[in-house]
């Protein structure tokens, strides 16, 4: 029960050690919050559920990525992706999501790195970018944002030390939850203003129990890099659904690259996480994130909230039997049952579109005209998108099970329908298709790191 | 309920913890759980564990018609005073130890407890419904007395 | 059957009357127990919700239809019904499903009974018939169900007077549930038998909660007519799923008629409300159809079940909100919600469903040999029965909501297949194809009544 819970969470710890906006390194706060240090280190441990958690794969380091350990890779589990991601720094390296303490390391040293020089604006979410950022605009944020967003990610990674930490959901001195991220703060203030409601900010006008889910979504959410000043944004501006999103994608003319077999202005969906979880029950019921990912716990004689960010699977007893007294087997297997559901028609809407890009290679080689095959691509362009939006969406469907579902019908539907005008020139499509602009995709630039 | 509560196995296993509730009794006391032996609902607020059900229990309607005993103790004096052993135990056990689950279980046998309470006090209104046979009131009535 | 002694020895009202196995009338039931017998007869009321309901069509009555009013009629509000159905007699008439009440006279006086001569076994779940099916088989339920199932409709009909009534759901003595359908009593033993449990018993080895649905699955379920003695089955050897229904369907190369405009042969689905549920998570926390259908009220110091068996959404305070704390509104929206999402694709399907007919439609009028056709026509085959599946159940995907979806994206692909498979003979279905004898439709009889 959320009420209930809300009226605890006071916490009576007496300070050692003073914390400003400068402090950035978490473990000086750990001497403040041992409990809360302590549980976010944990972060780096692996463990494997089901469809989630991670697998701790043990690695050689080498000169160039000195990691020990990295988690399975999902292009392997299913080579299919590449397929889908032909042409695309992805189709390189696509890995299992692990624990924040990782976060900084696995974006630096992932392949895509090697194929595509990437801007600074990926530090956003990998790492504790709030004090570099208000250094870099001498006290204004925007201004800091504006700036590291270009720099080359080399350049970038030199302004920054941690993972994701305290000072980026804190305020360091009342330890009330604080949105650091321009990006969202931007994405919101377009999405309410889509909804009427003017000049939105999280930081005045949320709620305690929104700000638990804000949090998060500072960086579990669809994103893009706008024009050449690779600014962060969040499409939300028609709304935060996988079809109001891609609405906006076509409004803009966007286009993530051009697939390599099939020439299509394709985009690339990432972990919206929060999109998704804002069309289920659980939103709807006003269940956050933390709810279920940061329960609270017993430490000492105190209730703190569970820093250990992971798999609720891994946890059931707090993340779940707080609102449902069912067994910890039986809610395992209701996770399990919806994300099986999902998954077989995930597997069943892949197929569909691995066979539209087969179709779209074989015209395309057998030298069809480019007016002909603009039907068929923008059909593959809208079916993938909508199969990439909840594949790389990380609660394999639990998050919203019947509109991850919805989602899946409509892609298989748009590759079929791919496929029909592939074989009639006479076909009408039950959407009106739009012209994106197919400028050849940029030639890969020669690896950053050797 | 109470029949399976009061069965033979049942009275020889409360003997035992009789004993074992003096032994767990130390660090019970200790913590402030002797006041769990009193059926004032303050007394069971004395644990923070607690705490949030007697919140909930004063804001809702039974407070004004039951206690925490009314519904987590049997009526019949012989069966309330086993019950209370048996709790005693668990409570002293639990505290004790430390070892408990940070979202807090109902055992099975205190479910039973309880859905003969309701019995106890909406006999006559729940009387036709009985008579299809077993039917547990906390299936719909979850979050009667207090919330979860 | 413990649970009925048990209530020999509880049930608290004064008998007025003494119930035995023959009485029919409710009336007399009514003498015992008022309260529900008020609440029965109100199920003659008609209300609409957004989805569900029924809308009360005032009609002047004719020699062949006494009926003064009537529920909408679905195939007018979705004309699309009728090509689907072409050939078959739902085309005729297909309407919205309303209280108890009428269930005689809904069946008795539907236009469905012109254009087919229909079976006795029609009776079985629209008429108090288990005092007739006694009578017929001399004291054996069984003999008396296939004496009524292969009569005239106009026979078998002398031989009731009631619409369902108390007699079909309790034993008289001590007014436990009870089944009194065969079909039921079979279908569930194959059921049981596919798990590994034999010769089960729901009147013996059910219990009451369990009951609490049984009860309505005699009739709220798929279900088909078995061979010239037109035995009432469910078909459920092979498990409760949709898909396993269909592969039952499959393996008997049983069709229900042949499609007039495709050739195709097709099957219709009825009410597969027990199903559906059986997938959702209601189901799987233990709540019944009566918990919902028939909540507990207070009518002077007792608390009763509501016999105006109905909408929950007509009902929210007792349906609903002893479990979810939420407010009618907001319950309301949340049904509403579910229910919007499942209409939106179960349109999409629609759509491509028609589509693949009129293609179908086209190819055979184009001359196209059967062996041509006969991968399309499967795919229509299984594209429609699983659309017609989610559409036939009448909670508008509320009982399964991510099931009903599902079941809708394998439709969707399965329909866009066959169009794919008609343009390109090359194509490879997902699914294998099953060859199903299409002996032409019989040719409709002459009016029973006119
Ligand atoms: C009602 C509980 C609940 C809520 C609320 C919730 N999640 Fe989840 N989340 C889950 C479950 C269950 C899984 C599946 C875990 C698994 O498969 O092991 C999951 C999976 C995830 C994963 C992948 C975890 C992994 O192990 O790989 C991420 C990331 C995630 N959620 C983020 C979020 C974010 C961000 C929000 C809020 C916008 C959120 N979740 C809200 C229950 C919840
Ligand atoms: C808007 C926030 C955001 C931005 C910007 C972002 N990431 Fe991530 N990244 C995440 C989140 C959240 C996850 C974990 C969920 C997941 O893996 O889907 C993640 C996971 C990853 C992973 C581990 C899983 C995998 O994909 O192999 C890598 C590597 C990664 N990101 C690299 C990058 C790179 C390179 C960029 C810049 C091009 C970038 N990220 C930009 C939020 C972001
Ligand atoms: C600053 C960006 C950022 C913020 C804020 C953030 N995350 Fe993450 N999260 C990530 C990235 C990046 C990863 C992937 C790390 C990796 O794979 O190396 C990740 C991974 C995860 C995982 C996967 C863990 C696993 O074992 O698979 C979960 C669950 C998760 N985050 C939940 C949350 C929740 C809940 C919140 C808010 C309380 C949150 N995150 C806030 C960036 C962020
Ligand atoms: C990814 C976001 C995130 C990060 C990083 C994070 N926290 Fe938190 N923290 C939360 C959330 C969410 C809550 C719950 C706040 C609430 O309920 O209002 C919380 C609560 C707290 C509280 C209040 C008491 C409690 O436990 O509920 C303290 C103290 C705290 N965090 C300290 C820390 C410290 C110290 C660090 C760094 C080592 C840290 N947090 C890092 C999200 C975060
Ligand atoms: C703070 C309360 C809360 C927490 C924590 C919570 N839930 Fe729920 N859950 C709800 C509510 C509320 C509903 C909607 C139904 C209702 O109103 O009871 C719901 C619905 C569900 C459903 C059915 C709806 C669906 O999407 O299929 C499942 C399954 C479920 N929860 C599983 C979980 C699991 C697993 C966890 C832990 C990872 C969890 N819940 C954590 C409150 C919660
Ligand atoms: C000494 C502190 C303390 C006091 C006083 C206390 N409780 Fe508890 N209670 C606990 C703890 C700790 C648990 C968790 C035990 C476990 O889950 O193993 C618990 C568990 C319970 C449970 C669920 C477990 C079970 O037994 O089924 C009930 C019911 C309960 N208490 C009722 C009461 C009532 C009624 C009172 C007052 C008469 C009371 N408690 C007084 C600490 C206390
Ligand atoms: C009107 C009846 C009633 C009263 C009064 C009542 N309870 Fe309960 N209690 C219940 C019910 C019902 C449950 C839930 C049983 C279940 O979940 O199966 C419960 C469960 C509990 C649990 C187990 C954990 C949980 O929430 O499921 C604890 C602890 C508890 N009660 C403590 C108390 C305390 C302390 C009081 C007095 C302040 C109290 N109860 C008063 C009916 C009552
Ligand atoms: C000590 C006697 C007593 C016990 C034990 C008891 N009740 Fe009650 N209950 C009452 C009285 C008196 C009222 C009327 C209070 C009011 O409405 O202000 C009441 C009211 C109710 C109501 C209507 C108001 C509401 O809370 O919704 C329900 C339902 C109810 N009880 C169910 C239960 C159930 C279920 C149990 C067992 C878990 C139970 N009661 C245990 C005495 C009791
Ligand atoms: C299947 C669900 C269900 C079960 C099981 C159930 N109840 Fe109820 N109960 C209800 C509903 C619904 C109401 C509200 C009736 C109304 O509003 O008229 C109710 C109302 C009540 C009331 C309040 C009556 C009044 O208006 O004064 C009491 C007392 C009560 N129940 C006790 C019990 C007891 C005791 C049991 C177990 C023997 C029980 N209930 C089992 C659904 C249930
Ligand atoms: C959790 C509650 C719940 C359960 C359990 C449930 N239903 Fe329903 N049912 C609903 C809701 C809500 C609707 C939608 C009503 C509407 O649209 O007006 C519905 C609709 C229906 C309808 C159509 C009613 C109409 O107004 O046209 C029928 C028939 C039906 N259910 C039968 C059943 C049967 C049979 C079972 C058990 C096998 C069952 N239901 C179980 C809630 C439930
Ligand atoms: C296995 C049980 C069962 C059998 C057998 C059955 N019905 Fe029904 N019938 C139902 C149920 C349940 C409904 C209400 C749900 C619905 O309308 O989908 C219904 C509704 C109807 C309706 C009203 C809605 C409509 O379709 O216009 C008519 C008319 C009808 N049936 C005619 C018939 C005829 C004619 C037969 C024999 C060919 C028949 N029924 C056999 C269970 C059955
Ligand atoms: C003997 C067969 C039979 C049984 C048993 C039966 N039904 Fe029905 N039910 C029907 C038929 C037939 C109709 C459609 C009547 C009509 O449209 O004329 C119907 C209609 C309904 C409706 C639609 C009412 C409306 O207003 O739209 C609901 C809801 C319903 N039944 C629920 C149930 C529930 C719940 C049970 C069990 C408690 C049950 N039924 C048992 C045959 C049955
Ligand atoms: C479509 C099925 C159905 C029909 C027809 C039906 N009932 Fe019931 N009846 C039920 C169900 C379900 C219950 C709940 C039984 C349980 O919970 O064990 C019930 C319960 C009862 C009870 C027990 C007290 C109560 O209200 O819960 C009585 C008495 C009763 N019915 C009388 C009648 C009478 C008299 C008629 C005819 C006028 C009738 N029933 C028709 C399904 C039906
Ligand atoms: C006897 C208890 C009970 C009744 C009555 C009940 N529900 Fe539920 N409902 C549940 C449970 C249990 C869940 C699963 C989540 C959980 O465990 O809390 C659930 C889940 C849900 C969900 C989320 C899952 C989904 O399918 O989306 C919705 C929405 C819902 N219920 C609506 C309703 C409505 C509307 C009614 C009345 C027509 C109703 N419920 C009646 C117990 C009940
Ligand atoms: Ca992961
Ligand atoms: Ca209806």
């Amino acid at each position: 029960n959320i009420s209930g819970r809300q009226a605890e969470a006071k916490n009576p710890t007496v300070r050692v050690v003073e914390l400003t906006d400068e402090t950035v390194d978490p473990a000086i706060w750990g001497k403040d919050f041992p409990a809360e240090y302590d549980l976010y280190r944990k972060t780096a441990e692996m463990g494997k559920t089901r469809f989630g958690g991670s697998e701790a794969m043990p690695r050689v380091p080498t000169l160039d990525d000195p990691r020990t350990s990295v988690s399975q890779s999902k292009i392997d589990e299913d080579p299919r992706l590449k397929v889908m991601w032909a042409g695309y720094a992805f189709a390189a390296d696509f890995r299992e999501d692990r624990g924040h303490a990782h976060m900084l390391d696995d974006q630096g040293f992932t392949k895509r790195q090697q194929v595509v020089k990437q801007p600074g604006a990926c530090m956003q979410c990998h790492a504790s970018v709030y004090p570099a950022m208000m250094k870099l605009g001498g006290g204004d944020l925007v201004k800091g944002f504006e700036k590291m967003n270009p720099m080359p990610y080399a350049e970038a990674r030199k302004l920054v030390d941690h993972p994701v930490a305290c000072i980026d959901c804190h305020e360091p001195r009342t330890m009330t939850l604080r949105i650091s991220r321009p990006a969202f703060l931007e994405g919101m203030r377009a999405l309410k203003a889509s909804q009427g409601v003017q000049s939105y900010d999280p930081n005045t006008m949320a709620t305690r129990q929104e700000m638990r889910a804000y949090v998060c979504a500072q960086c579990h959410v669809e994103y893009y890099f706008k024009g050449p000043e690779k600014r962060l944004v969040f499409p939300w501006a028609k709304g935060l659904g996988a079809d109001q999103i891609l609405a906006f994608y076509d409004e803009a003319g966007f286009k993530d690259w051009v697939h390599k077999e099939t020439g299509a202005p394709v985009l690339k969906a990432q972990h919206p996480e929060f999109e998704t979880w804002s069309q289920g029950v659980h939103a709807r019921s006003g269940v956050a994130c933390a709810d279920c990912h940061m329960p609270y716990m017993r430490v000492g004689g105190q209730k703190v909230s569970d820093h250990h960010v992971r798999s609720p699977l891994l946890n059931i007893n707090r993340a779940c039997q707080g609102c449902h007294k069912w067994e910890e087997k039986e809610l395992k297997e209701r996770v399990e049952g919806i994300q099986t559901k999902f998954y077989s028609v995930r597997n069943q809407a892949m197929d569909a579109l691995i066979s539209l890009i087969g179709d779209l290679k074989a015209a395309k080689a057998a030298g069809r005209s480019d007016k002909d095959l603009e039907g068929a691509r923008y059909l593959q362009r809208r079916g993938q998108f909508l199969l990439d939006f909840v594949e790389a969406e990380n609660s394999t469907g639990f998050h919203a099970p019947q509109e991850t579902m919805r989602l899946l019908s409509e892609s298989i539907d748009f590759s079929r329908q791919g496929q029909i005008a592939l074989r009639d020139p006479g076909f009408k499509p039950t959407v009106e298709v739009v012209a994106i602009a197919t400028t050849p995709a940029p030639a890969p630039v020669p690896p950053l790191v050797k | 309920m109470l029949a399976h509560l009061l069965s033979l196995p049942a009275l020889a296993l409360a003997a035992s913890l009789g004993v074992a509730a003096g032994l767990g009794g130390y660090t019970f006391v200790f913590a402030k759980g002797s006041s769990y032996a009193s059926d004032a609902p303050a007394a069971c607020a004395n644990c923070h564990v607690m705490q949030s059900r007697y919140d909930s229990w004063r804001s809702g309607p039974h407070h004004a018609a039951a206690v925490c005993n009314d519904c987590h103790t049997p009526a019949s004096p012989a069966a309330k005073y086993l019950v209370k052993a048996l709790n005693g135990w668990h409570h002293s056990k639990a505290f004790t130890s430390g070892d408990y689950p940070d979202v807090i279980l109902m055992r099975e046998s205190s479910r039973a407890v309880v859905e003969g309470q309701c019995r106890h006090c909406h006999a006559d209104v729940v009387a036709s419904m009985e008579a299809g046979g077993a039917v547990s009131c906390v299936r719909c009535h979850d979050s009667v007395g207090h919330l979860r």
